[in-house]
């Protein structure tokens, strides 16, 4: 089955993530929810505005979810990210694991974050108390490097 | 030919554009693209060698680009 | 404040457990759910009796969440362990840990479901589909070993 | 002095109660209330030196008992 992977312009809903990976074969189910948070780099943040490549990132997201399911053997995963304008505390991005052992959910659960932030094309601006917005990045750079392995 | 050229986020702001076609000889690559943007107004506050896609799949500067390509040059991630 | 960490004999509700640890402060929300499977050891399992030492296993668990936040810096622990008779799929351990960075929040809930298994006093008899039931041993040896750190 | 005593699951099982009141010399250890149980019947089942908690807290067989302790002799963990 393919797994639920995609873009949420609606808040996202952590029950139904954990539904959607529950089954009776796994006795451990990890969820991780990526949250907006009030400081950032020192600066307060009143809301975060995510966009995306919608087709491309989609088609990550979905990329993702299988490339994790084919590694973590016998792991069931579903990933939904948020877009749009976010408030203070709404869940930006969130992944559930599902696996008959506890270990293997972790180990999968942080490769997919990781992999997320590296290679989906999706961005966020910060607007802040103090009236301005900025575009976040996270390279500090102003540039992105993908390893060779995602290249064409 | 011609291809897309879709711009995001801070790149699209950088260039007042998300998006131009752009007309290009057939045996063009990704490096052509990045040479005719550097051209454009705005295109200073720009990175030297920008993230690019082309069909939704990350490329090379030497990826050779064909008839009615679409060439996402992508600004730093920040998903998550 | 004192965090949660308590003993249940209704269901757990994963929503509640996240909502115990959110905060503006913390971008990053883990869950973990242990969850009751259909096999075991290669025994069809029916259902799970879980029981306690309920005086101590709650003071255990308040202490694990407790040293937890110590531990972890910033982090916000909730936790909750099921009592009782638990059908295929119910949860019977939930730990949800907020942090303002996700690394941290990975290492705590590992943290603290290792601690909770290895000096919560709690039993599980295992209810198998041929009609046998058995207390589980995960030791196999009939004893459990504690740190000197915990002895007395 | 008196000491009460609990067992649990698969000890409770073998020994076929939960909870039992000793009486003991004054600077008894848990040393002694292993000793105790190991001469009751179904004790053959429980193992050699069982983990004990005096009054909630993980203790050594050399722990000392004081009147009215609760001992608790813990069969293997199995919380998660």
């Amino acid at each position: 089955m393919t797994p639920v992977a995609r873009l949420h312009r609606d808040p996202i809903d952590p029950t139904s993530l954990v539904r959607a990976v529950s089954g009776a074969s796994h006795g451990a189910v990890l969820l991780f929810l990526g949250v907006v948070r009030e400081m950032n780099d020192g600066r307060e943040v009143s809301g975060i505005e995510y966009s995306a490549y919608e087709p491309m990132a989609a088609r990550e997201l979905s990329d993702i979810a299988q490339a994790a399911e084919a590694r973590f053997t016998s792991s069931t995963v579903a990933i939904e990210h948020r877009l749009g304008a976010l408030a203070l505390e709404e869940v930006s991005v969130g992944i559930a694991v599902a696996h008959p052992h506890r270990a293997v959910a972790y180990d999968a659960s942080r490769w997919i974050i990781e992999e997320l932030k590296r290679r989906v094309p999706i961005w966020k601006r910060e607007q802040y108390v103090d009236g301005h917005r900025e575009w976040v990045d996270p390279t500090g750079r102003g540039t992105s490097t993908v390893e060779p392995e995602v290249l064409t | 030919m011609s291809v897309t050229v879709l711009l995001f986020a801070s790149y699209a702001d950088a260039l007042g554009t998300t998006s131009f076609s752009l007309d290009l000889p057939t045996d063009a690559t990704v490096a052509d693209v990045l040479a005719d943007l550097r051209l454009r107004p705005g295109a200073d506050r720009l990175p030297p060698a920008p993230l690019v896609a082309v069909n939704q799949q990350y490329a090379r500067l030497t990826t050779r680009l064909h008839a009615d390509d679409e060439v996402a040059v992508i600004p730093p991630l920040a998903g998550g």
